[in-house]
């Protein structure tokens, strides 16, 4: 089941089965995936496929119907009835291990860019604000933003946003980093700055799942590329493969409307 | 509602009841509500200084013939019943009409003022009398029993907040006519806000207006009473008229 | 024109103002503003009875005269055996009045910051609470500015009101200077004179708020 | 509790409310929009001394108690020569005030229409008075429902006042009968009770207009 | 669908020495172009270059400081100053002419799609309700949104809507077609549905202005394409040729950007 041959240590994130319904509808119909750690993993698939959905369901914004979730070895399991309290504890333990980046970058739009990275390490975790306050500010000037960082939000453009919701997220030091189509509200010239940034953070290790249409940045830097639709994972593999030579027809269809949409 | 009825809690804690003469003495105070805005009998020297008028003097000597001292509160006409129904006061002196409604659901005490009506109008009017208002359009205050009087005689009853409208409304030719006391426009007169108006007639009804007591307050009633008597005996109630009114109106 | 009476009554009308209109206000939009949070928090509870109660008071406030509400908690409770002096009475009303409007208000506004805010905060790890007070509220704050600014312009007038139970105020000051002089026309322009100075000075406080919450966002 | 009073006053206060309030409500509210609509494209027109009137207007109408502005125009404005009867007077005082309170409601909403609308008018090939009639007030009215029914509820208790000014409604109904039954607090209750069956109707209408123009917007 | 084939001869439309600013920021620096009769423009450049005031300019979205506008043979002069009539006639001698597309479809949230497309020719241009619908049918057949004529926008995929402000556009029978970036707040796998419904227009025939990143349409649709950068038009030339060869290192560094965003 789990793609990771060359990892002999269990993965950091696991999930088994994973099912949610919105009502009469089914989204997820059982979402099997493995992250190991320092890995990169990218979620491809067409819109309404999911993804966002799985994704939510990691940093448990959602509360799978079924299925369970395995983080560093410990079981959360969706499918058993459980206490309110319980559901609670769920919810924190993978919060607490994750931060999520989203495609509208949600900063506090009433906070300053060095007050939108601090707020969880010092309102949450309860860190001492110098030492919050020289860690964001050492992160923002490694994302090229020092000089913003007393500016507000709508001070910056769409990449700049998206910087700052990263190292936001990268501030709470989780041990799993999600990305929820980082780029596809920003400029075109801008993406790559975004995209840059995500690269050198596979690079040190984080271990991130990433959802993109940018299949130039999955070729590179992903290290498993699983393909969604309609709630199912059709097709899995590492990206020279997948994304070269795919082996289900849904796949094929699904990356040549990417790459040649005017045919 | 706690106008009535409905009686709850007991003893000297429930509004409903009464007062007693012993727990106004015991108090040390008298409460009595009054409109403030009622020039002669229940205003504001100068309209911001101390509370004064003909009612609230007679309160006061009453008090003091109780050995009590006089507390007022002020208060809207709305809410002067609403407040001697709720215990917020002992008593009413505000020029109150005694009629045989308000004698179901209220004491009173002996009168201390009685005060012919006038039938008030344009100095170019036609109107002679009460018997001529019928069809006619007054402006009535609610607080007396001269609404009911204008009713009665077939007018057509405007209610107005009170006496200062009916004065403005009758001089803009908005009504035919007010029937009011007549003490209150003589004093009017005096104080010259009565340009263009006489009095067409006096009314053969006489207001009457007592101190108002929560059912119940026997003892504090015949206390009241008898304050008053003595007041009417020693020249007090026919001083006070004199001074507000150049002659005595308590009988 | 009576310019002595206009220029004696303003002393006393100041005084009213002063001394009973403004200071009631103030208390009263302090808590009413208290009162409309919990209000609006407990209509959008997923506690049924809980949403239930909180929209049948809202409706009841907003649906029924002030004045019968005055009468009620200060001439209808003591058959109760509850009496309360006038100025607590009327804070009472008043702020529950104010609640009542507000919460609405408020309700709106914390339903007009985008559904990502909570996320945002739940993904850095707060709770609920804290994703409330330290992210939504704020920023709900600045869109509800000028709604409650009217709300409490609304309050100031209705604070004339407490006249009927034995609280001095500015409007009660006119009425005892137009009984006595019978210019209540004069007198009472004058005194919304004064009521129009107090909505300007809240206005004006009103602009610099919003000028103040207003600095995180772009302007067209 | 006097029974007898209680149903023997039903019909009257009915009468009031059917006959006074009501009647009066929905024709002050009519009017008061239209002059609302024309106040808030006055305050935002690049005429300056235009926008400065309507601001003033507004400032005023909203910052000076109703009692006194139906006293300017009913005890007042005979002094100068105009003269109207209780029912006038009291419409043109109540639309006054709603127009002011609604102006900046209308003014909110129309601003809050993206600025893309009215381009996507132009480019149809709309004048700017047909891109505002036909693209954005319609997208306006949905965001100014539930603020005008706020305005609409209170001007039904606002009605009340006209009682001061001759206008035979609900409250002076109540207060007659109050007067001569001396059961103020019993018949101000049922009275408010008659203002809260009315506002449970507006706001049930409010719900369903609301229903009405959010048949083109998406549902969270 | 009718386009307009006249005589080549004369552009449909030319601008002379447009300038534009805001404020002090200087936005368009003396922009010169032709749109032949028949002709798709492309215009690129990066964010802010002043791409958007282009289009504003000759829908007269905005009005321009100084320069001269020809449409058709008759000359609009914005230097000279101008009584509000005459820049009213200005103003609707140019929104006569041309219908818009904007990157946010901008489509009448209140109204259905067929109301959508009908609401200039009824209202505006004053045609019968029947034949307007009937031809506006038509036209959302065309475009595969048959089926949704009666619907309200919100009920339709970004796609979906997009095709519909085309087709407002088409109804109005402008000689000149304006498109603000189209394609880019859609999907990516849509992007082509928008991309070929464009392409089919040109191929009939409309002269057409058209905002875009998507280099893939500029190649293959464009007659031109103009480079702006700063509010100048840097280059210009045939897609072939600018996009492959470019000649200025500014055109260079940009479409490096956006073809290789992680290098
Ligand atoms: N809260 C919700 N309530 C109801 N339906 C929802 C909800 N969230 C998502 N859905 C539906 O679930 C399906 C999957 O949504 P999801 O957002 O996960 O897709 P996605 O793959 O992220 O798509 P996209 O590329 O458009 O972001 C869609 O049909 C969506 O409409
Ligand atoms: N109404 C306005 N007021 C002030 N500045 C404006 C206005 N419209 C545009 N600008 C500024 O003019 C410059 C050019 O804007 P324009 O929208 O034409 O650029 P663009 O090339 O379309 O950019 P993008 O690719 O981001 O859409 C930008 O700096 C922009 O901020
Ligand atoms: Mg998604
Ligand atoms: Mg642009």
């Amino acid at each position: 089941m789990s793609p990771t041959p060359e990892s002999a240590s269990a993965p950091l994130l696991r999930t088994t089965g994973l099912r949610k319904s919105f009502g009469s509808l089914e989204v997820l119909k059982g979402i099997d995936l493995a992250v190991p750690r320092g890995r990169v993993l990218v979620l491809i698939g067409p819109s309404g496929s999911g993804k966002t959905t799985v994704l939510r369901s990691l940093n448990a914004l959602e509360v799978p119907d079924a299925g369970v979730i395995e983080l560093e070895g410990e079981a959360l399991d969706f499918a058993a009835p459980a206490s309110k309290k319980e559901r609670q504890r769920q919810r924190e333990t993978l919060r607490d291990a994750s931060g999520m980046v989203f495609q509208h970058y949600n900063l506090f739009p009433h906070r300053t860019v060095l007050q939108n990275v601090t707020e969880g390490p010092i309102v949450v975790q309860g860190r001492p604000r110098a030492e919050a306050e020289a860690e964001a500010t050492s992160l923002l000037e490694r994302v090229g933003l020092g000089d913003k960082r007393d500016v507000y939000p709508f001070q910056l453009s769409g990449g700049q946003q998206q910087r700052v919701g990263i190292v936001r997220a990268l501030a709470l030091k989780p041990k799993l980093l999600l990305f929820d189509e980082p780029t596809s509200a920003l400029d075109p010239e801008i993406v790559g700055d975004v995209l840059t940034i995500m690269k050198q953070l596979a690079e040190e290790g984080w271990t991130m799942v990433v959802v993109t249409h940018e299949l130039g940045f999955a070729r590179e830097v992903a290290d498993e590329v699983l393909f969604l639709d309609g709630g199912v994972i059709v097709e899995r593999g590492a990206p020279q493969q997948l994304l070269r030579d795919p082996r289900q027809p849904r796949t094929r269809a699904f990356l040549d409307r990417l790459l040649r949409p005017l045919d | 509602g706690s106008g009535s009825g409905g009686d709850s809690a007991g003893a000297s804690a429930s509004p409903k009841a009464g007062r007693s003469l012993e727990q106004v003495q015991k108090a040390g105070e008298l409460v009595i509500a009054t409109e403030g805005t009622y020039r002669p009998f229940s205003y504001h020297e100068s309209g911001s200084g101390p509370l004064t008028g003909y009612d609230v003097e007679v309160a006061t000597a009453v008090a003091k013939k109780l050995g009590v001292k006089a507390k007022f509160q002020e208060t809207q006409f709305d809410a002067i019943f609403a407040g001697l129904g709720a215990g917020r006061f002992d008593v009413i002196a505000n020029q109150i009409s005694v009629n045989a409604e308000r004698e179901k659901k209220y004491d009173f005490s002996t009168p201390y003022s009685v005060s012919p009506g006038a039938v008030i109008v344009r100095s170019d009017s036609d109107i002679t009398g009460l018997a001529d208002l019928k069809g006619k359009t007054t402006a009535q205050s609610l607080t007396s029993n001269w609404y009911q009087v204008a009713q009665d005689a077939g007018a057509n009853v405007e209610q107005v907040e009170g006496w200062a409208q009916a004065l403005e409304l009758l001089k803009q030719s908005r009504v035919d006519a007010t029937v009011n006391d007549k003490l209150t426009f003589l004093d009017a007169k005096k104080n010259g806000e009565t340009d263009g108006l006489k009095i067409a007639a006096d009314t053969d009804d006489v207001s009457k207006s007592a101190i108002t007591l929560r059912k119940g307050s026997d003892t504090l009633t015949a206390a009241i009473d008898k304050a008053l008597a003595e007041l009417a005996a020693d020249g007090t109630l026919a001083k006070l008229g004199e001074k507000y009114f150049g002659q005595d109106i308590s009988k | 024109m009576d310019w002595n009476l206009v220029i004696s009554s303003l002393g006393p009308l100041w005084g009213g103002a002063l001394l009973g209109t403004i200071p009631l206000s103030l208390a009263s939009f302090a808590l009413g503003l208290v009162l409309a949070l919990l209000l609006a928090l407990a209509r959008m509870s997923s506690i049924v009875p809980l949403a239930a109660l909180a929209r049948l008071i809202i409706s009841i406030v907003r649906g029924t005269p002030m004045l019968v509400q005055l009468f009620v908690i200060f001439y209808g409770l003591p058959s109760i055996g509850v009496v309360l002096p006038p100025w607590p009475s009327a804070i009472i009303a008043l702020s529950i009045n104010v609640g009542g409007y507000a919460a609405e208000v408020i309700r709106a506004a914390i339903l007009s910051v985008p559904a990502g805010q909570w996320e945002a905060g739940y993904t850095v790890g707060m709770s609920r609470v804290t994703t409330l007070r330290r992210v939504i509220l704020p920023q709900a704050a600045r869109v509800s500015v000028p709604p409650l600014s009217n709300t409490f312009i609304s309050l100031v007038k209705d604070t004339s009101l407490a006249a009927t139970i034995l609280v001095t105020e500015l409007f009660r000051e006119a009425q005892r200077i137009a009984a006595f002089s019978n210019e209540f026309m004069l007198i009472y322009i004058e005194a919304a004179a004064i009521y129009w100075i107090i909505c300007l000075v809240l206005s004006t406080a009103q602009g610099r708020i919003e000028k103040r919450l207003d600095r995180y966002v772009a302007h067209a």
